[in-house]
C-alpha cells in the first residue's frame, strides 16, 4: 500500500485564530471550548448555516492523537459538522473537553437542530451543554446509570456458552 | 290475534339473541383477569397519570347532533312503509317536518358547529424568505418541480 | 384440519370421529389454530419482511390471519419481530399481559430469540427472558417462507392441543397473577446488566 | 386503589419520567412555545404569531395521551405524546430510544470487515446506501478511494439506486395504508417484492446484504442480470401510472396531504433536514448532484423540487423519485464496464479461494484478514451520501488498528424526527398520522 502522506499535514492555517488542518478535502477547525459558540456564530455568517452533525468521541485510549499545534489534547471531543449549501464546502470543529468538567455550552439558540444530538451527547458521554432547555437522556432508559459510549464503559456481553469462543 | 305473531316472535328472537350472546361468553370464554388487563390500553405504556374526566365540549355538540338526526329519520321509517296509505296528506306532513330539521341544519352549519378544522390556519409561508433562500443555493443540474399541479400560487402571506 | 386427514387417508376406515360426533373442543382447536390474529410487535427489520409476508406475493391471509391487529385486546399471536432493547421490555411485558387468553409468541428472528449479533448492553439477549415464547423463528431477518414455517408449526401445535397440554400443566403458560384480589409479586424481569 | 395504581406495582415501571411531555401548568411559557415546536431562529412575527396560537389553553381543557411505542401508525417504535385539545394537537413530543442497540459500540470492537453488517441493520429500508457509506469512508482512511475498480463503482450506484426505488416503494405502500388506502400496501408491496427478488440472486439475502464491502463489491452481478434489471424497469411506469389514479388523482387524498405538516425552507435549515423533506420547501439539495461521489456527475437526472413544504409535496417528490432512479438505472444499464469488482489490493481484498490452496502467500492473506482484519492508518473521517431519507454521513476515527476507534453514523431520520413536533403543531390526529407518515422514519437508524 503507498505509503499515504499523513491526512493531516502540519500546516498550521489559521481561520478565525483557531488552528486548522485537512483532512480528506475537508477543513477541520481546532476550536478552544471558550471561543466555541463565537466561532460557530461566525461560520454561520460565512454561509455555514446548517448544522449537519454533532457527536462525541471520548478519547481515553488514545491520548497522543494527532492534534494541531497549540491544542493540548483531552479525553473528550465534540465533533461539529457544518455545511454550506451556497459554497458546498463542509467543515468539521473539534473542540477539546477535559475530563474533569465535561461541559460545553449549548448550540441550540443558534442550531435548533442540534438540541436532539445534545441530549444524545449527554445520554452517551456524559457531557453536559449549559443552556440546554431539556438535558435529560434520550436513548437511555431514564434510570440507566453510566454513559455507555465511554470507552470504560464495558459493553456488557454476555460471554458465549460455547468454550473456545473470541473474546 | 294472529297479525300479532311476527312482532312477537321478534321480539323473543331478539331477546333471546342478546340473552344468549351474554351468557355465553360467561360461560365458555376462560375468564383470566389480571391488573394489566383491566387497565386501559396505551400503547404499551403503562398509564402513570389519571385519565382526565374532562372532555372538550366539541365532542358533546357532535354527540347531540348526531342524536336529533338520527331520531329524525327513525320518525321517516313508518311513513316510508306506508306512504301509498298516507298518500299526499302524509307526504306534505313529511315535508315539512323534514324542513323544520333542514333548518336546523341550515343554522348548525352556519354557526360552524362542524367546522372541526385545526387551528392551524392554512400555512402559506412568505415566498420573499424562501425565494431568497432558494436562489442562493441553486445547483448546477436540472431541477424540477413537482406537486403543483390543481393548487393554487403560493400567495405570498406570513406563516 | 385432523379430521379431514383421516378421512382422506384411510377413507370411510377413518370415519370413527366425524363431524357428528367429533367432540367441541376439536371444534374449538381448529377454529383457533385457523383464524388466528397477529399482533403488529413490529420493531426492526424483522417487522419489515413480517409486512412482506403479510403482503401480496406471500400473503397470510392464506392461513387465516387476514390482518395484524394493532391492540393486543383482538390478537392472538404476538410475533416480536426485531431486537428487543432494554427501554422496550417492560412495553413488551405490558402488551403481553393486555393480550387475552388464549395467546401465543413467535419469537422472529435471531435477535428477539437469543439477542443475535448485538451481544451488548442494550439488547435483551432473548425474548423469552420477559415472555414464554411458543414458536422460534431463526435468520436475520428470516425469509417469509420461514415465517410462515414458523406458523404453521404455532398452528399444528394449536391444532394437536399439545400447547394447550403443557400450559394445563404449569397452570397457565404466562404465569401472570390470575386473580385481581391477591398482588402476586411483582413479576422478576432480569433485564440484561442494568 | 385504583387500577392504575395497582397496575405500577405489577408491572415493571415504562414511565420515563423527565423524558416525557410535562403538563403545561409546571412549565414557562418559553418551554411551551419551544415543545410547540417554535423554532428559535424564527422572525419576531412568527413568534408572537406562534404565541397566541399556543395561547396558555386552560389546564383542565388539555389531555396528554401516547402514541406510544407499540403504534401502527407510528411506522415502527417511536413514541410521540401528544398534548390534545379535542381533536386538535397543541404539543407533541418525539419520545426515541425504544430500539437503541448500541451499534456504535458494537461497532468499535468489530473488525472493519465485519463493520458493513453492523452499520446495514441501521436503515433497515435502505441497506445499501449505509454499507456504501460506511465503505466510502474506510476507502478514504485507506488512501484506495482513487483507484476502485470501475465496474465496482457502477454496481455500487446501480444497487443504491434500485434500493432507493424500492424504499421509496415501501414508503407508497405505507403513506397509502397511514391514510386508509389499504390496498396501496398491497400494490406497493408487489413492487418492491420484484427489487428485492433481483437484490436476492445478486446478494444472496433480501435485506441487511452486507455486499458492499471497503474495497469494491462482495461479488459480481449474477448472469442473466440485465433482463431481470429491464423486466422490473418495464413492468414499474404503468404501474406507477395506476398509482397515480388511484392515489394523486383522487380529491379525498389530495386534502388529506395539502397544507398538512407544513414546512418553510428557513425552518427546515435551521432544524437541518435533509432529503424529501427539505427538497419539499424548494431548497434543490441533493447530494448526488451538489456534492457528487462515485460517478453521478457523469449521470444526467433531475433534482425533484417541492414548492409548498407539506405532506402533499413529500409525496409527489418521492413518487417521482422512483422515476428519476429508473432513469438513472437505464443510463447505468449502458454504461456498466467489465472488469473486475474488487480492488487487487492484497492487503484489503481477500484472495479467491481456488488461490488459497495453491501459494502460501495466498493463505495467509486471507487468514489474516478474515481473523484480525486489516489495518487503517490513523486519522478521521467524515463522508456523506444521499440516502432516500437524507443525507446519511459516516464519521470515523481510527487508530491505525483493524478496528474502528470510534464510528457515529449521521442518521437523516434522527433529524428529520425533530422536526414533528414543528410540523404537527395545531393540526388534528389524523393530520399527525399523515405527517408521521410522510416523513417515513426509520426507527432503526433514529436509535442506532
Amino acid at each position: 500500500m503507498s505509503e499515504v502522506e499523513t491526512s493531516v499535514e502540519q500546516t498550521v492555517q489559521q481561520l478565525y485564530g483557531c488552528a486548522m488542518s485537512q483532512a480528506f478535502g475537508q477543513d477541520v477547525l481546532f476550536v478552544p471550548r471558550d471561543r466555541y459558540v463565537e466561532v460557530i456564530k461566525s461560520l454561520f455568517n460565512d454561509g455555514f448555516d446548517v448544522c449537519i452533525d454533532l457527536t462525541g468521541v471520548d478519547y481515553l485510549e488514545l491520548p497522543h492523537r494527532k492534534v494541531a499545534e497549540g491544542v493540548t489534547a483531552e479525553r473528550f471531543e465534540v465533533v461539529v459538522g457544518l455545511l454550506s449549501m451556497t459554497s458546498h464546502r463542509r467543515i468539521r470543529i473539534r473542540v477539546q473537553i477535559p475530563e474533569a468538567d465535561a461541559v460545553l455550552p449549548t448550540l441550540f439558540y443558534l442550531h435548533p437542530g442540534t438540541e436532539a444530538h445534545e441530549r444524545e451527547i449527554f445520554d452517551m458521554f456524559g457531557i453536559v451543554f449549559e443552556g440546554h432547555p431539556d438535558p435529560t437522556r434520550i436513548l437511555m432508559p431514564e434510570d440507566w446509570d453510566g454513559h455507555p459510549l465511554r470507552k470504560d464503559y464495558d459493553r456488557g456481553e454476555i460471554p458465549v456458552q460455547f468454550k473456545g469462543a473470541p473474546s | 290475534m294472529g297479525q300479532y305473531l311476527p312482532i312477537v316472535s321478534l321480539m323473543v328472537l331478539a331477546v333471546l339473541f342478546a340473552g344468549i350472546s351474554l351468557v355465553a361468553s360467561r360461560l365458555l370464554a376462560p375468564r383470566r383477569p389480571s391488573s394489566a388487563k383491566e387497565a386501559p390500553y396505551e400503547c404499551g405504556i403503562v398509564p402513570s397519570r389519571e385519565q382526565p374526566e374532562r372532555f372538550p365540549v366539541s365532542f358533546y355538540i357532535v354527540a347531540m347532533l348526531f342524536i336529533m338526526f338520527d331520531i329524525e329519520i327513525i320518525f321517516a321509517y313508518p311513513y316510508a312503509v306506508d306512504r301509498e296509505f298516507l298518500g299526499t296528506f302524509g307526504f306534505f306532513e313529511m315535508a315539512m317536518f323534514s324542513a323544520v330539521f333542514f333548518v336546523a341544519f341550515v343554522y348548525i352549519v352556519a354557526k360552524g358547529a362542524l367546522e372541526w378544522g385545526p387551528i392551524q390556519q392554512q400555512r402559506v409561508f412568505n415566498t420573499a424568505v424562501t425565494q431568497q433562500i432558494i436562489d442562493s443555493r441553486i445547483g448546477s443540474g436540472s431541477v424540477r418541480v413537482v406537486g403543483t399541479d390543481g393548487r393554487p400560487a403560493n400567495t405570498d402571506e406570513v406563516a | 384440519m385432523g379430521l379431514a386427514r383421516d378421512v382422506l387417508d384411510d377413507g370411510l376406515g377413518g370415519m370413527h370421529h366425524n363431524f357428528m360426533t367429533g367432540r367441541i373442543e376439536d371444534l374449538v382447536k381448529w377454529s383457533r389454530s385457523r383464524s388466528s390474529w397477529g399482533a403488529t410487535f413490529g420493531l426492526a427489520c424483522c417487522a419489515i419482511e413480517m409486512m412482506g409476508t403479510g403482503a401480496s406475493h406471500y400473503d397470510l391471509s392464506r392461513f387465516g390471519m387476514e390482518v395484524f391487529r394493532a391492540s393486543p385486546r383482538q390478537a392472538d399471536i404476538m410475533i416480536v419481530a426485531g431486537r428487543v432493547s432494554q427501554k422496550m421490555a417492560p412495553v413488551l411485558r405490558q402488551v403481553y399481559d393486555q393480550m387475552m387468553e388464549p395467546k401465543w409468541v413467535i419469537s422472529m428472528g435471531v435477535c428477539a430469540s437469543t439477542g443475535g449479533m448485538f451481544n451488548n448492553y442494550a439488547i435483551v439477549q432473548g425474548v423469552d427472558q420477559i415472555v414464554p415464547v411458543d414458536v422460534y423463528a431463526p435468520g436475520c431477518p428470516p425469509t417469509p417462507e420461514t415465517l410462515i414455517h414458523a406458523i404453521e408449526t404455532l398452528h399444528q401445535l394449536i391444532e394437536d392441543g399439545e400447547i394447550m397440554r403443557r400450559r394445563v400443566v404449569n397452570n397457565g403458560g404466562a404465569k401472570v397473577e390470575l386473580s385481581l384480589t391477591n398482588i402476586a409479586a411483582p413479576v422478576t424481569i432480569a433485564i440484561g446488566t442494568k | 386503589m385504583s387500577i392504575v395504581d395497582k397496575q405500577k406495582i405489577v408491572s415493571a415501571n415504562t414511565d420515563e419520567g423527565p423524558q416525557e411531555l410535562r403538563s403545561r401548568s409546571d412549565l414557562t411559557v418559553s418551554a411551551v412555545l419551544r415543545d410547540v415546536g417554535a423554532v428559535l431562529r424564527m422572525s419576531e412575527s412568527e413568534v408572537a404569531a406562534m404565541a397566541e396560537v399556543s395561547g396558555d389553553v386552560g389546564e383542565d381543557q388539555t389531555m396528554i395521551i401516547n402514541m406510544g411505542p407499540q403504534h401502527p401508525s407510528t411506522h415502527g417504535v417511536l413514541r410521540l405524546m401528544l398534548e390534545l385539545q379535542g381533536e386538535t394537537v397543541l404539543r407533541c413530543k418525539p419520545i426515541i430510544g425504544y430500539l437503541h442497540t448500541g451499534m456504535e459500540k458494537t461497532g468499535e470492537s468489530l473488525t472493519y470487515m465485519q463493520g458493513g453488517s453492523n452499520v446495514t441493520r441501521m436503515d433497515y429500508l435502505s441497506c445499501f446506501n449505509n454499507e456504501l457509506v460506511f465503505s466510502m469512508a474506510v476507502e478514504k482512511l485507506l488512501g484506495i478511494d482513487g483507484d476502485i475498480p470501475e465496474r465496482a463503482v457502477w454496481m455500487r450506484m446501480l444497487l443504491s439506486e434500485l434500493n432507493r426505488m424500492s424504499s421509496h416503494l415501501m414508503f407508497l405502500a405505507t403513506n397509502g395504508m397511514d391514510l386508509g388506502a389499504v390496498s396501496m400496501m398491497l400494490y406497493g408491496w408487489r413492487e418492491r417484492e420484484e427489487v428485492l427478488r433481483f437484490f436476492q440472486k445478486v446478494t444472496g439475502l433480501r435485506m441487511n446484504h452486507n455486499f458492499i464491502r471497503p474495497g469494491g463489491v462482495a461479488a459480481d452481478l449474477p448472469a442473466g442480470w440485465r433482463d431481470d434489471i429491464l423486466e422490473i424497469l418495464e413492468s414499474l411506469p404503468s404501474r406507477l401510472e395506476e398509482y397515480d389514479i388511484l392515489m394523486t388523482g383522487q380529491p379525498i387524498w389530495r386534502q388529506r396531504l395539502q397544507g398538512v405538516g407544513v414546512i418553510t425552507a428557513h425552518e427546515a435549515l435551521a432544524l437541518g433536514l435533509t432529503g424529501p423533506i427539505l427538497r419539499s420547501t424548494g431548497v434543490a439539495w441533493d447530494l448526488r448532484r451538489d456534492m457528487p461521489y462515485l460517478h453521478y456527475d457523469q449521470l444526467e437526472f433531475d433534482v425533484i423540487v417541492g414548492s409548498y413544504g407539506d405532506s402533499y409535496d413529500r409525496y409527489s417528490i418521492r413518487f417521482n423519485e422512483i422515476r428519476e432512479s429508473m432513469r438513472i438505472v437505464y443510463q447505468i444499464l449502458e454504461a456498466m464496464p467489465q472488469g473486475d469488482y474488487r480492488i487487487q489490493n492484497k492487503k484489503v481484498t481477500p484472495p479467491p479461494r481456488a488461490r488459497i490452496d495453491e501459494s502460501m502467500e495466498a493463505l495467509i492473506h486471507h487468514f489474516k484478514i478474515f481473523t484480525e482484519g486489516f489495518k487503517v492508518p490513523e486519522g478521521e473521517v467524515y463522508t456523506a451520501i444521499e440516502s432516500p431519507r437524507g443525507e446519511i454521513g459516516c464519521y470515523i476515527v481510527s487508530d491505525g488498528s483493524a478496528k474502528p476507534y470510534r464510528i457515529h453514523v449521521r442518521a437523516p431520520s434522527f433529524v428529520n424526527i425533530q422536526a414533528l413536533p414543528h410540523m404537527m403543531r395545531g393540526g388534528l390526529i389524523a393530520d399527525a398520522v399523515a405527517i408521521i407518515s410522510s416523513v417515513d422514519p426509520v426507527l432503526g437508524e433514529v436509535d442506532r
